[in-house]
């Protein structure tokens, strides 16, 4: 057992930091949420993937560079330790992709990889709809059969960006009266400029359009662009949805870069006497060790030729809880100026608090509510009988 | 002893209610956070015709004395309907200028707080004022010198954008010493309980919303309010508020008999309300899901406001504190 | 809206008050679990009686002094303030006479409470079997009619102190096969010294015998012993069960008498700045003070003739909580003294905080643990359908 | 990187499982509390014999060699089978003495100690030795100077019966000054480390009975386990557990490479094992209901350890100073 990184991924983290130390901007980019902001962190793209850091753990010929699972936790590492800008790619490659890689055709990989690694093409996700939250599987919306592909009709929701985004994906129900609700489904990419597709935005809490409603009427969509089979599309999207819990959507270097900030902030700030506020920056970083650790063990399971199931709901519930209480612990750190907004002229320097803040309390909800993924860890992992919930 | 509210009081609280309820308040915050303080004046006049603001002047200047119990009937239906503006800092001021002692002062300014012609800012303890840009005036406690001033600096979008946050400039010097510290006390001490009587009202609107939204959302071929851990997490809400209105009501009893313990009364309703309604908050957006998370829905307007709420005129931190600064437990009770 | 008492009530408090400081004896009694204690215990109930101290709120004619329910909140309160000893009487005057008072006869009324007032027979309840904890409705023991009376069989469990009582109060079946299992049981009265009656101590915690097994063997109960309609029994023991969740057993002076001892504590022996501890040591002050006014408040409303329901479970899911975090407190305020035993010589002298950890522990549990009280409050408070709980 | 135990380490763990769960511990847990040692004692050479106290002795003594580890693999499986005795104690004084330099002591008791003839006590930091009446020796460290004593107060009833305390009296001065507390330091930290260790192994017992317990207990016609209150808690349990055993390895392996963060990263495992177990422990309790309340249930040897492996060689308070007493964060790590 040991936690050392070889001297190639050690040289790899190396290589990452000295290229963060040159090009990450000096201010901070303006919010994702705008139209402004939005072209900025695509701008970020493509200096990233102009110097291939934007997909490392991408085979080289896809703009990649092989990466490991240790050298890419090394790269999330040091991007978040350095405060580089958050990643306006993420749902495609952290969520499509691996399905792509998983279950799509080489002419997909072909087509959709490249322009998804230079960030030419920002995907949306498409999964819930305004009666399916939790309960994914009872999904309405339609793909019907036309001559050369299929005709998607219904309502999304809570689709992360797709104001400003080029393309989604996600599961349409192609056959209907199936003996389970998770059958019949199929998924497929759209295009959000295409013929039938509106797209509204949805304020966040804090009013920045985070997320938005997709009116879909007819929207056709090729062949070429159903991953898996037709009707096979709740096991091929379960891949993308563990992917999501599991090790790729929440990083520990998200963690452990927050954690060393909010230590910083509290030397700086806080009074050492108090052992109240004390406690709970020792939690943070005592919870953000526990989480990448954590992740260190699964990745050597990975390595060893393991494999993570049911596991990445603890993951999910863990890293949601302590994200949303060391934000509340920064916000009280910083008194009267722990409420301020990003934008505003007082802001506390060190790090956007109050927006990670109200970004922290999604945490519990999405990619699958921390109820969910309780009766997952309590059924699954500790073997308990199945209730009806209620 | 009858430690219920009169019929009068739960009258009272029912007529602001119903008030509030069919004034389309949401609106008015959404103006308000905009920078638009028309509509929410226009509510602050039906408050004050309804009562509200005289409850904190004295009866030569228009008002009805010092009656801290309804006062936090009132701020109870305020919170619940997540009214804008310096409430509690203008009910504030009005205890501060009848303590200061500078006549012409409360004489200006007590009869329009109890008529609502005039909204009133009060900056202690923080850099910032609350609604500087909507008030008329606004006093500023600092360093044993009080101010009056009508200039503020830029505003500072904060988590609850209808709370307009901004630094006082400048302004003119009412009174300097000991008599500030001493009329700021009781001043603070008001605006602290009746934040946290705005805060359980804040609360119970949100668990409502939450129980209503349970009983209706349906997933797995269930009302999400029939799974167990959502009942409880609403049944420990529910528990939080309920414990925490006694201390309210027995902090505003302690304020109108003067009572030592007062103080220390008022920072254990505070530290009760505050986080109650902070876990209401939490509650309501976790079990409305994606849903609560947006601010098209009108719940978010009430979510944003607990946080605000709970570290308002006194942190938790600082209220226990005060709740352990003094003389301690006796038979008839533990503070 | 008041918080006062009347000259007469404040009267009332300071007769007990004086009492009190003349005989609450200087040292703690042995531990009421051990025979020597219960003895003791026993003794200090008939000195209680003998000035009318035992059951404040009875009728004059019964040994009380027809005490309002604000009287007796005044008395309890002085009764905790004085540190005096624990009451073996409990369970009797608390569960058992609410019921006699409620469903009894005259000819029962004047027959046990006399000798319950004075500690001359001490009862213990015996509700549960091992198969039937929460779900009390699930009862097995039987009741069957016989000349004259009932031969009761079965077991009974958890008999909080039934291995020195004298006799015991329970429910048993009386008919098979009811429609629902609410149905068809009695409520009866019994001695634990009768022919078929074996009592066997179980260790709690600590290792102290503070209940017992009861094993039944037809154990004859003449029908003067009956409590209520046979086949009533359900109906009959929900006003004790009320009692037991709601006003009665955890009386408000009980924690803030405990809150002002830990208050005292910390202000001996704790660490003024340390905030961690100091805001635990005021949420415990705050929770007493609350439960209090709660109390006061549910108090107004019956004397004013309204009635409290499930209001009970609100009641018993705050105190439990709040007893194990302030205890847990004490115990982290001790440092290396906090989890001495109260019989060790070096144990800390103010108050027995290990025995009270212990007992708090106990809390959530008994009298309907507080999974069911939530799932009341949230049923019977707050109108959330009823599910299967799974 | 490889953060996974080896195949060796593991069967070491499985090993110690499967002799300790033949060897009937809760017996023997229940005449220690009694002070009857002896099936502890027999329990002990057993230990010994499976190597279990040679990893905290040097091979010249007849150890293995400091093996941190394995000691947190030998202790996880100690504390899931709640062994008692002065087992930290043991083999942190076993450090002691091979740090401390004075070779008489070293020479006379490391051996013993690694042949299991000798649990040896060690008291620092609090007044109280454990089992002192059951060790053949104590160390104590106290004022910069190290003792040795076979001689001890009264037994101290404690929550935990079979952990026996008492104060150490007396003894023979072994060193006096610096090098007492330079040997201190690791022998402090590393019963820290096995004490997470032991909390780990307890909680994951305390979890495994209750799981069972709930999958088994029927009421209201359902196993227990099926209602969604008692799984989330039994979830929440296993996700502090499952995130405190990565920390406890870590900080076994900082020990191992002499890393300057090895302090802070032990006061991190004990944090959050400490916790973890106690956590679990209080989960046993309520979902056992009155039977976990109970002394004759074996699980009660098991809740009764919780609180106390929680607060000894450093209370959660103590741990959590020390975590932020240091360098601080760097991309590599939070500690």
């Amino acid at each position: 057992m040991d936690l050392d990184f070889t001297p190639a991924e050690d040289a790899f983290r190396a290589e990452a930091r000295a290229w963060l130390a040159a090009h990450v901007p000096a201010a901070p980019l303006p919010s994702l949420e705008t139209a402004e902001g939005f072209a900025a962190h695509r701008e970020w793209e493509r200096q990233l993937a102009a110097d291939r850091w934007s997909v490392v753990s991408w085979p080289e010929e896809l703009g990649g560079r092989g990466a490991s699972l240790f050298e890419w936790l090394a790269f999330e590492e040091e991007y978040y330790a350095a405060g580089a800008p958050g990643r306006v790619g993420q749902n495609g490659i952290s969520l499509l992709a691996p399905t792509l890689f998983e279950h799509g055709t080489d002419a997909q990989r072909a087509r959709v990889l490249g322009p998804m690694a230079s960030g030419e093409v920002i995907w949306a996700q498409a999964w819930s709809e305004p009666e399916s939250g939790s309960d994914l599987a009872s999904l309405r919306s339609t793909a019907v059969r036309t001559a050369g592909g299929w005709l998607l009709s219904g309502q999304k929701t809570w689709s992360s960006r797709a104001a400003f985004a080029d393309r989604a994906f996600g599961l349409f129900r192609s056959e209907q009266g199936t003996a389970r609700p998770h059958q019949g489904l199929t998924y497929l990419m759209f295009p959000l400029d295409a013929p039938g597709v509106t797209v509204r935005p949805i304020g966040r809490l804090d009013g920045k359009p985070a997320f938005a409603e997709l009116f879909l009427d007819e929207v056709f969509v090729p062949d070429a662009d159903v991953i898996g089979e037709p009707g096979q599309g709740w096991r091929v999207a379960m891949s993308t949805a563990g992917n999501e819990r599991g090790l790729t959507l929440r990083s520990p270097g998200r963690f452990t870069a927050a954690a060393g900030r909010l230590t910083a902030l509290w030397r700086s700030a806080g009074d050492p006497s108090d052992t109240a506020l004390r406690d709970r920056v020792a939690d943070a970083v005592i919870g953000a060790r526990a989480y990448q650790l954590f992740t260190y063990a699964h990745a050597s399971r990975l390595a060893a030729g393991g494999s993570i199931g049911a596991e990445s709901s603890l993951n999910k519930v863990f890293w949601s809880e302590l994200d949303i209480a060391l934000h509340e612990t920064a916000l009280d750190l910083l008194g009267p100026y722990g409420t301020l907004a990003d934008d505003a002229d007082d802001a506390p320097g060190q790090g956007s608090w109050a927006d990670g803040y109200t970004f922290s309390l999604a945490g519990p909800i999405y990619a699958g509510t921390n109820e969910i993924q309780r009766d997952i860890v309590a059924e699954r992992l500790l073997g308990l009988p199945k209730g009806r919930r209620a | 002893m009858r430690f219920l509210l009169s019929d009068e009081q739960r009258e009272f609280g029912r007529t602001l209610n119903a008030l509030l309820g069919a004034a389309g308040t949401p609106a008015a915050v959404r103006a308000w956070a905009s920078g638009d303080h028309k509509p929410g004046r226009a509510l602050w006049a039906r408050l004050a015709e309804a009562g509200v603001f005289g409850l904190a002047v004295p009866e030569e200047h228009g008002g009805m004395g010092l009656l801290p119990l309804e006062l936090t009937v009132a701020f109870c239906e305020l919170g619940r309907h997540a009214v804008p503006g310096p409430l509690a800092e203008t009910v504030a001021a009005a205890v501060f200028l009848h303590r200061l002692g500078d006549g012409a002062a409360a004489g200006e300014w007590l009869p329009r707080i109890a008529s609502g012609e005039a909204v009133v800012g009060l900056c202690a303890g923080s850099p910032y004022a609350l609604d500087a840009d909507a008030a008329d005036t606004v006093f500023v406690i600092q360093d044993g010198v009080a101010r009056r001033t009508g200039r503020h600096g830029p505003v500072q979008p904060s988590l609850d954008p209808a709370r307009r946050l901004s630094r006082p400039l400048d302004g003119t010097v009412l009174v300097r010493g000991p008599a500030v510290a001493a009329a700021a006390a009781p001043a603070l001490d008001l605006a602290r309980l009746v934040t946290a009587a705005q805060s359980l009202g804040l609360g119970r609107a949100l668990l409502t919303a939450t129980v209503d939204h349970a009983r209706q959302r349906t997933q797995f071929h269930a009302p999400i309010g029939s799974f167990q851990a959502v009942k409880h997490r609403l049944a420990d809400t529910l528990i939080g508020l309920e414990f925490a209105q006694p201390l309210v009501h027995a902090a505003a009893l302690a304020v109108a008999a003067g009572a030592p313990a007062a103080g220390r009364e008022i920072a254990a309703a505070k530290v009760a309300a505050g986080e109650a309604a902070y876990a209401a908050a939490r509650t309501a957006l976790q079990l409305h899901g994606a849903l609560g998370y947006t601010e098209e829905l009108d719940l978010s307007l009430w979510i944003r406001k607990a946080r605000a709420l709970r570290d308002a005129w006194g942190t938790p931190a600082e209220c226990r504190a005060r709740v352990l600064a003094g003389a301690g437990a006796s038979a008839e009770g533990p503070l």
